[in-house]
């Protein structure tokens, strides 16, 4: 048996450099993320790249503002993430509300339904920021600190409920099936015909 | 369908001829130096003027609250200070969305910005109270040039005292009486109801986790 | 046979180091085309090790372990019976249809293993691999025809061999034209544009690869790396006179200088690759299995019947 | 687990109809997270690699701003609005502070104007290059996208340095702009800046807009006639590329364009490759008409209008009545309704992204039959921006 | 100057006039130069926009609904463009708030459709003829039941607060507020 706590450093340097990211714009500082990730800020100098499957993800950018309809998808793509993952929200919205903070369609606190291991200020933050947030990131997953993921599976009993709060019971299943019968009308009335 | 004074682009302009040769052009910039900015070992130029955070001048803000009515976040709350006479806003990153119309009707230009605009933190109640604050002297925050946010902490005590840990060290303590246009509760008569809003209010942070 | 088993270890070692490698160089030189820095060149080791080492793995039953066991395993079958310049464990055998063969396989093994995770886009991504395989086959069997009437023989060591007496098989017209229509099947074996078709990250996610996570698909970076070593090393075997250094007279010195000597051949079938790579948009899988059916089999055809004249 | 017999007995309880569906078909849920749709979602029936029926979803980034905004001072509005267009958050600025402006009766200072002008093609010309990287990245060519990514960014500066952020400029505001052009330095930088660009347009024509491959990709898919794209509302490069000569900056002028030189492309064929090649064209004549501007040169004079009413924003107060402003994205005509009723609040903002016609229906009809590797070029070519249709 | 300029634009004049004889029931006059404004009857809005269509309006580029509470009426505000005569026109009705029903124009303009839908979800004014009402638009089915709406008597930040619980992360009662 290989004690495998020799290699923790070389698995977190593997994994502070090597972290994939989802490629959800979940808000509108998805429009930032363009120059990060391409030849002006190139993250992937740090092995960074967006990700299109969330199965071998490891960062979710949460990119600005969450509404509930995109928040059930967040969701969903965060825990089909293999553990271990990581959590960053971009700017005032996810925090507390930001400029939405009396609108009906936008969540105002993020850590209410998913884990986040670092917050950053700005209204969109500039690259640089993103940058500083990442960074962090990486300073807390050397010290083994990003633990977004082990409290997402101690808590899961109170991110469920303000999650069945907010969505109601049963919303998974609901979202599923929501487009069926819009799906088959067409259909429908033909074989009527 | 014909509209006067449209002047149309000749078709052939507009076209282009497909060619399997012309990509391969794109190629000589595998020899040119990268356009790549190397955050963060690189230092990015920050236009003057840029929108980040605020500074306040204590001595001239007046506490009209123009700043709290045009903000179209609410991050603005009014903020009375001890040994203050009028109340300072206290601004709340977690809302602000950095459009400075604060700053542009602020009558006395005692509200200002800096060009710093980063700020950090681990997602724990205790550092993001760092997004709450009420902005410091101008001098204060352009000490730092590295465009970061001037504090390191801020410390809450349950009397209302406040207590802002620079980055370098050097503290900055007031303390809060209440939040709101008016005096809190006459100020002094009653100290005893100050109190108790007080106390609640570093409660929802502990609450939660 | 202890010599053999060592031999087959320092094979698959030296595969998978400098197939990561590959990867690295691949990633660095598409950097500096889209005029950026690029990552580190050991960045895909960073990425497999971080896959390997994830806590959570999910599986979808025995197919979808089993089918990436398969391609990993078919994979290093297939370096096994190339000619690593003067290394060899199985070289004997290594007949250029079978090379060929085992070369595909692991894209059926991974497909095995997509199909069974049930995601639509593994389904299709699957599919399109099936398709590309197939639009594949004409041209690849045209040109390892035009080799064999060419060397009137199968294997491919006796081909490196005779190609150190009578030169490079490019210089010799015929096989030219197979060498062209092989590096334009090789695009589709590596994933790169224009025939990413399977991969296509903007139109399916990555296709058969959008289940994977976590040890998966750190096996699968594995099979790519070893995939990515054994395709150049076959291609610069075949057409471009393989790694067989006679200069020296240490045996070691020999066999370094030609392992040196095929490493800077199959370099340049990555480039071209790369190149290709960047400035291509991608096919549709039709428009990709009609070319595939047109321009390179009418090349290697033509190939082939010059070599049989 | 659920079988399927519970299924559709429950799907009979609540009214739902739910038919098997036919054998060789079947679903996919084409985003939010796909690397193609930003946020949007796509539901599409599928048979083999053809699209048979295509349902958009969108909302995604719905936050209600029409209702948000009547809860917001006029001017604090601005900050608001302009995220309902992120890619070009001038458009929905100019759009609202020309509808109030024309509620107030104001006649913007010539200088204004021309920052206007400036900031909104210099808006355009940087969503051109995002368009371009878009188009980039799902058709493939990933080169190109990153070179567009990595020359937007010269503009970014630009924007920074006029208006003090890089993304949401909350720059031109009712009666004019915030603040004055920062000095000949900016302009020369502009100047510079153009000269770029267009220089290295050509690299993009080599690669993108001459590459035989891409011709291949993007010949005959997505093709709307005349009559259809009327019909549907269809606005902007979408609409020209289909042989109509509709520029709002000729139909409608307003700034300066009456005064600017510049040709507007028109092409027959409506399928992706003509509004790819329209779009191509028209930021080609952005960077023509940015010269233009430089040549004219800022005129002297104010930059907002000298009213007393601007000196106390809180208490801002517009006149009732209602006025409807329209500009000409690079999506297409991006418009807003404002309704004023007198108070220091609007009383009804509606803005027109040019997406709702082109996200939905057109989208829906558009895919049909068309491939799957089709669904994102098609998307892309005309430049669906889902924040527009959710507002 | 406003004055002048109405007054100089005959063009504007001309059209009115010319839809004005097809359409009687209808009102319109120039507001400025390419903004025309029309009144039509809520039961006559298909016939005027059939008329409009055929007599060079081409794009159809918004439907408003403005709530007027105080008149208890639901304005609809049709925003026509014209290419061929290169002018923008508002077509106004209105209807009663309380039953907001018309008919649609989707055979018409059919990108009616998409407008009409958004008109429907958060104005609920019902639109007699559009077959995709009841499809999903950009709400979900839980704020749909609820009953959120951009008319002028929702509720919105007791509905937010009701939904969301907690407003504010650092201070739980932002009401000192004052706006």
């Amino acid at each position: 048996m290989v004690d495998w706590r020799l290699y923790e450093p070389l698995i977190n340097f593997a994994r502070k450099r090597s972290m994939w990211i989802v490629a959800f714009c979940t808000g509108c500082g998805g429009i930032e993320m363009p120059p990060l990730m391409t030849s002006r800020y190139d993250l992937e100098r740090f092995g960074m790249m967006p990700n299109p499957a969330p199965r071998m993800a490891d960062l979710f950018l949460i990119t600005g503002y969450v509404t509930p309809k995109t928040l059930k998808r967040i969701i969903i793509t965060y825990e089909m993430q293999p553990d271990p993952k990581y959590v960053l929200a971009h700017g005032s919205c996810p925090l507390n509300g930001g400029i939405y903070w009396d609108a009906y369609n936008a969540i105002k606190h993020l850590d209410k339904y998913i884990p986040v291991d670092v917050a950053i200020a700005g209204c969109m933050p500039r690259p640089e920021a993103v940058m500083d947030g990442i960074k962090k990131i990486m300073d807390l997953i050397e010290t083994g600190k990003a633990d977004g993921w082990k409290r997402y599976k101690e808590n899961y009993e109170y991110y469920k409920k303000n999650q069945d709060e907010l969505f109601g019971e049963g919303w998974r299943e609901k979202t599923a099936r929501r487009w069926i019968p819009w799906l088959m009308g067409r259909e429908k009335k033909r074989e009527e015909e | 369908m014909k509209m006067e004074s449209v002047k149309i682009a000749p078709e052939e302009k507009v076209r282009k001829k497909p060619s399997f040769l012309k990509p391969w052009m794109s190629l000589k910039y595998l020899f040119k130096k990268p356009v790549t900015i190397k955050i963060p070992y690189e230092e990015t130029q920050i236009a003057e003027k840029y929108r980040g955070f605020h500074t306040l001048n204590w001595k001239t803000c007046i506490g009209c609250n123009m700043c709290g009515q045009i903000c179209p976040a609410r991050a603005i709350e009014m903020t009375w200070i001890e040994g203050e006479k009028r109340p300072h806003p206290k601004i709340d990153y977690g809302r602000c969305t950095f459009c400075q119309f604060c700053v542009d009707v602020c009558p006395t230009n005692a509200l200002g910005h800096v060009e710093h605009y980063i700020l950090t933190t681990e997602w724990k109640d205790e550092e993001l109270e760092l997004f709450d604050w009420v902005p410091l002297p101008e001098e204060m925050v352009r000490k730092f040039s590295d465009y970061r946010h001037p504090l390191a902490k801020i410390e809450k005590y349950e009397d209302g005292r406040v207590k802002y840990v620079l980055r370098d060290g050097s503290e900055f303590e007031f303390k809060i009486l209440g939040y709101g246009l008016k005096p809190p509760a006459a100020a002094k008569p009653k100290p005893a109801a100050k109190s108790a809003e007080k106390k609640e209010e570093p409660n929802p942070g502990e609450k939660k986790e | 046979m202890i010599e053999t088993a060592l031999k087959a270890l320092f094979i698959l070692l030296y595969a998978t180091f400098v197939g990561f490698m590959f990867m690295g160089i691949i990633r660095i030189v598409t950097a500096r085309i889209h005029r950026r820095v690029g990552p580190p060149i050991y960045q895909p080791i960073l990425d497999t090790i971080k896959l390997l080492s994830k806590k959570s793995n999910i599986t979808h039953g025995l197919i979808y372990d089993f089918g990436i066991l398969y391609a990993v395993g078919a994979t290093i079958l297939a370096v096994m019976f190339i000619p690593l310049g003067s290394i060899g464990v199985l070289r004997a055998y290594g007949d250029l249809i079978l090379i060929t063969f085992l070369l595909e396989i692991p894209m059926l093994g991974i497909m095995f293993a997509a199909m069974s995770s049930g995601n639509p886009y593994a389904g299709i991504g699957a599919q399109r691999a099936l398709l590309t395989l197939l639009a594949i086959q004409v041209p690849l069997g045209f040109a390892i025809v035009a080799l064999a009437e060419f060397y009137g023989t199968f294997s491919t060591y006796e081909i490196v061999m005779a190609q150190q007496t009578m030169g490079w098989s490019i210089f010799h017209f015929p096989l030219l034209l197979a060498a062209i229509a092989y590096d334009l099947v090789l695009q589709a074996m590596f994933g790169k544009e224009p025939f990413d078709i399977m991969i296509a990250p903007g139109e399916i996610s990555l296709g058969p690869m959008v289940e994977f996570g976590g040890k998966h698909m750190g096996l699968l970076q594995i099979q790519h790396a070893i995939a990515l070593f054994a395709e150049t090393l076959f291609f610069a075997n075949i057409f471009l006179g393989g790694g067989v250094v006679t200069a020296f007279s240490s045996s070691i010195l020999n066999t370094i200088a030609g392992l040196a000597v095929l490493l800077v051949k199959q370099v340049a079938v990555l480039l071209i690759a790369t190149f290709m790579g960047a400035i291509f948009p991608r096919f549709t899988i039709d428009q990709a299995a009609k070319f595939y059916w047109k321009w390179p089999t009418i090349i290697a055809a033509l190939g082939a019947v010059l070599a049989s004249l | 687990m659920v079988t399927q017999e519970e299924l559709i007995r429950e799907a009979r309880e609540n009214g739902m109809e739910l038919l098997p569906l036919e054998k060789d078909t079947y679903e996919l849920f084409f985003g939010p997270q796909h690397m193609a749709t930003e946020n949007y979602s796509l539901i599409l029936k599928m048979d083999g690699h053809r699209v048979v029926k295509a349902i958009a979803n969108p909302g995604f980034l719905h936050r209600g701003f029409e209702k948000l905004a009547e809860y917001r001072p006029w001017h604090t509005n601005i900050a608001l609005l302009l995220r309902i267009c992120v890619p070009e958050p001038d458009v929905p600025e100019a759009i609202y502070s020309m509808a109030v402006d024309e509620l107030m009766g104001w006649e913007v200072p010539e200088r204004a104007q021309w920052i206007r002008t400036t900031v909104l093609e210099m808006a355009r010309v940087s969503a051109y290059l995002f368009w371009m990287m878009g188009l980039s990245f799902k058709l493939g060519v990933y080169t190109a996208g990153q070179w567009a990514a990595a020359y937007r960014e010269r503009f970014m500066a630009l924007f920074e340095e006029l208006t003090g952020a890089r993304v949401y400029h909350i720059y031109t505001i009712p009666g004019g702009v915030r603040r004055d052009i920062p000095g000949d330095k900016w302009l020369r930088q502009l100047r510079d800046t153009v000269e770029y660009i267009k220089d290295k347009l050509k690299d993009f024509d080599n690669l993108v807009f001459e590459n035989y491959i891409t011709y291949r990709r993007l010949e005959g898919i997505g093709v709307m006639d005349k009559k259809f794209a009327l019909n549907e509302g269809v606005t902007g490069p979408n609409l020209r590329a289909t042989g109509v000569p509709y520029d709002v900056r000729r139909a409608d002028p307003y700034l300066l364009y009456p005064e600017l030189d510049f040709e507007v492309p028109v092409l027959k064929e409506g399928d992706a490759l003509a509004r790819a090649l329209v779009r191509r064209f028209e930021f080609e004549q952005d960077l023509y008409i940015l010269e233009q501007l430089l040549d004219m040169g800022p005129p002297s004079g104010p930059y907002k209008v000298d009213h007393p009413s601007l000196k106390a924003l809180p208490r801002f107060r517009v006149p009732a009545g209602d006025a409807f402003a329209h500009v000409e994205a690079t999506k297409g005509d991006f418009g807003a309704y404002v309704v004023s009723d007198g108070g220091n609040k609007p009383y009804r903002v509606q803005i027109r992204g040019p997406s709702i016609a082109h996200g939905i229906r057109v989208i829906e009809q558009l895919l049909v039959g068309a491939r799957l590797a089709d669904v994102p070029v098609i998307l892309m070519s005309l430049d669906n921006c889902p924040p527009d249709i959710d507002r | 100057m406003a004055e002048e300029v109405k007054a100089s634009w005959s063009k504007g004049e001309e059209i009115v006039r010319m839809l004005l004889e097809k359409a009687p029931y209808a009102e319109g006059t120039v507001r400025r130069e390419r903004r025309l404004e029309f009144k039509v009857p809520a039961d006559r809005i298909v016939d005027f926009l059939r008329t409009a269509k055929a007599n060079g309006f081409e794009l159809l580029l918004q439907i408003t609904a403005v709530d007027w509470l105080k008149e208890g009426e639901i304005e609809l505000v049709y925003q026509l463009f014209s290419i061929s005569h290169g002018t923008h026109a508002m077509v106004k009705t209105r209807l009663p708030r309380d039953e907001a029903r018309i008919s649609t124009v989707m055979d018409i303009y059919p990108v009616a459709e998409t407008y009409e839908r958004d008109a429907h979800e958060f104005f609920k004014v019902t639109f007699e003829g559009n077959p995709k009402l009841e499809m999903p638009w950009i709400l979900e089915d839980e704020d749909r039941e609820v009953g959120v709406s951009h008319r002028k008597d929702f509720d919105m930040l007791g509905y937010v607060k009701r939904k969301y619980k907690l407003l504010d992360r650092f201070d739980e009662d932002k009401e000192n507020y004052v706006i």
